[in-house]
């Protein structure tokens, strides 16, 4: 039992459970939260493993430095476009396990992921006629 | 030289120790800022004097003097800001013995509903 | 000793992973978020990978804590309903169970035997790198491997980083749906802090650079901390972002420039794509290490400041209004 | 006499268990500025760790670790005091009160 396993150990079990968070929760920001831990995992898992086997590595240490830095910026483009869809829908999820009733934009009826990315294009497209078509979904409450 | 730096680094490993237990035992917030800033002034001073015999070279000692100084005016700042962060939102009450008039700062902020005691 | 507090490290990691994942309360869930990378940079120095600590100290504890909050921030400005909402997602029975389950074990089993039933590595890549590292220009291995070895992976990291920063640009709001925020208040105190860690801050990524090509440090490291201290300046409200602005769209694309013209110009000699020249490799590879400093600095600093401000849901509740 | 980097790792791991403690003001709260606190007393704490794990691991790189993890100690809270309106509640946004 090298520290080295260990760890890597450890980053098989913050996959694993990344994973279940993952399709457990349905907020974006924690799906991104949860993503972000599970990038961190597989960085382990190869600096850890190649390590275990062999002597300190610097070509999967490059890599995952390269990893990190491709990391930070997917998400704050996750983050980017995450708030954008916030500040047209009002929402913080995907319409997928809607409770209450659908949006209601002008392209009703959105259940999918897909219609809400439609939404999400129209609003852009339409960014210069009024400020953001929001749903009103939130408001009826 | 040795127990010199032994005891230095002991002193600086308690005062992080008293630093965490006060952040975990004070109850008002402006009394955890108290307690953290022991750890961040005295502990790391300490440990970075403890550590100084051992620098391998000049400009490594100068280093850690200057990461030391770098954390006293970091953590001032940040304690300065989140204390009047705490001020102005009436996110704690008061620690004893301070007046409570003088909190109003001008505006009228709310008392916050996640507060358990609320400001008094 | 030295086990003991690796599995405690260990542990600890896994303890703020599991605090991220079941805090109700979201800025809970960021703050132990923030820790969790500190731990991350801690396991980096004990897996002995300083360049990652360096790196992970900058970007997991600094900058992605920073979007974090922010985005949280831009959440609670207006309502926390959202929030409570996701509890009630949290119970609904519509939401299946089986797929958390079956993806967090099925990964899990499957990791665990990869780990157990791997093959025997044929060649061995520290070997490799040891025995080239003479002629790569570079002292350091881990610079050696990013901008000799494989350099492919740079030109395409950075090439992501710049699609990534102009698909961000692409979803920024129309001038009129903006609201222009109040300029922030005057604080002399952080002002005062600011404009003495500056010249620290990037005196410091230029070390960090500099120091890339013998010892843990580079570019990336760099970057890092460049655009660490521009996000530090525009909190502490400097309009970096507007000052800067032509600058800006300069120097995001210089260091892909730059790069693929080295890389591109090797091939008039007759060289093969990628690869330096006798004699001059060090010097190049610090040329493009400086620029790529540069750019990714301004890249995810872009990335941070072209952020919806937040006033992006104040037009939403002007229609609530309207209603 | 115990063996010097021993000795050194003896320190930092003490100061891990302090930070571990730490996270239970993190976990408990009660408000978010109670949170931005413990999350400060990471960062100064992780320099001590790594300050110390330099000594017990020779290895001098790290000093620069802790160098650049003194430097953004504060980005975090700066970021927290400078965007987080504290509402908190049911009740409806208002407008970022600015001195």
């Amino acid at each position: 039992m090298t520290s080295d396993l260990w760890f890597a150990l450890m980053g098989v079990a913050l996959i694993a459970l990344a994973a279940f968070t993952f399709f457990r929760q349905v907020h974006l920001l924690r799906r991104i939260l949860a993503f972000n831990i599970m990038g961190s995992g597989v960085f382990l898992v190869m600096v850890g493993m190649a390590q275990h086997q062999r002597e300190t590595d610097p070509v999967p240490q490059a890599l995952v430095l390269t990893g990190i830095v491709v990391a930070v910026s997917a998400t704050a483009l996750a983050l980017i476009i995450f708030r954008r869809f916030y500040s047209v829908s009002g929402q913080v999820e995907l319409d997928e396990y809607q409770i209450e009733e659908p949006t209601q934009n002008e392209d009703h009826a959105s259940d999918t992921m897909k219609d809400n990315i439609n939404s999400l294009q129209d609003a852009l497209q339409s960014d210069d006629e009024a400020p953001a078509k929001p749903s009103a979904s939130k408001g009826d409450q | 030289m040795i127990y010199v730096q032994i005891l230095l680094v002991s002193l600086g490993c308690l005062f992080f120790i008293v630093g965490t237990l006060g952040l975990l035992r004070f109850d008002d917030a402006y009394s955890r800022i108290h307690a953290i800033t022991k750890a961040d002034n005295l502990g790391l001073g300490l440990l970075v004097l403890g550590i100084l015999p051992s620098a391998l070279s000049v400009p490594q000692g100068l280093k850690l003097i200057l990461i030391w100084v770098l954390v006293l005016a970091a953590s001032a700042t940040a304690s300065y800001l989140i204390a009047h962060y705490i001020k102005q939102h009436q996110l704690s009450k008061l620690p004893h013995g301070a007046r409570p008039d003088t909190t109003a700062d001008g505006q009228d902020a709310e008392p916050d509903p996640t507060n358990e005691r609320g400001p008094q | 000793m030295n086990l003991a507090f690796d599995i405690v490290l260990g542990l600890a990691l896994l303890l703020t992973a599991l605090g991220v994942f079941s805090s109700k309360d979201l800025f809970r869930a960021v703050v132990m978020f923030i820790a969790f990378g500190l731990l991350l940079a801690l396991v980096w120095v004990r897996l002995d990978a300083p360049d990652l600590a360096l790196a992970e100290a900058a970007i997991g504890a600094g900058l992605t804590g920073v979007l974090m909050i922010d985005a949280v921030a831009h959440l609670s400005a207006n309502t926390l309903q959202n929030d409570q909402r996701d509890d009630q997602y949290d119970h609904s029975p519509k939401r299946p169970l089986w797929l958390p389950v079956i993806s967090c074990v099925g990964l899990f089993v499957l990791l665990l035997g990869a780990i157990r039933f791997r093959p025997e590595a044929s060649v061995s890549l520290p070997d490799m790198v040891r025995d080239n590292i003479a002629e790569s220009g570079v002292e350091h291995p881990i610079t050696a491997v990013l901008l000799n070895f494989r350099s492919y992976d740079t030109l395409l990291e950075i090439a992501v980083l710049l699609v990534a920063v102009v698909v961000a640009m692409a979803l920024k709001p129309a001038a009129e749906d903006r609201v222009h925020q109040p300029p922030p208040a005057h604080d002399p105190i952080l002002h005062g802090l600011t404009a003495r860690l500056l010249p620290a801050m990037l005196l410091v990524g230029m070390y960090v650079l500099w120091a890339g090509s013998y010892m843990p440090g580079g570019a990336f490291q760099g970057g890092a901390i460049l655009a660490a201290a521009l996000v530090f300046l525009q909190l502490a409200g400097f309009a970096v972002d507007r000052y800067a602005a032509s600058l800006l769209r300069l120097g995001l694309a210089l260091g892909f420039l730059v790069f693929l013209t080295v890389a591109v110009s090797v091939m008039i000699g007759g060289r093969p794509f990628l690869t330096y020249p006798e004699g001059f490799a060090g010097q190049l590879i610090f040329f493009i290490e400086a620029m790529l400093t540069l750019s990714i600095g301004l890249i995810l600093f872009s990335l941070f400041s072209q952020n919806p401000p937040h006033s992006g849901a104040v037009g939403h509740q002007g229609a609530n209004h309207d209603q | 006499m115990i063996e010097a980097h021993t000795a050194w790792y003896l320190a930092s791991f003490v100061l891990l268990l302090t930070l571990i403690a730490g996270l239970l003001r993190i976990w408990h709260g009660p408000n978010p500025a109670d949170r931005m606190l413990a999350a400060q007393l990471f960062g100064t704490t992780g320099v001590g760790i790594l300050l110390t794990l330099a000594q017990a691991m020779q290895m001098p790189a790290l000093n620069d670790v802790a160098l650049v993890l003194a430097l953004l100690a504060t980005i975090a809270m700066v970021a927290f005091v400078k965007r987080m309106s504290p509402q908190q509640g049911p009740t409806k946004s208002q407008p970022e009160d600015q001195p």
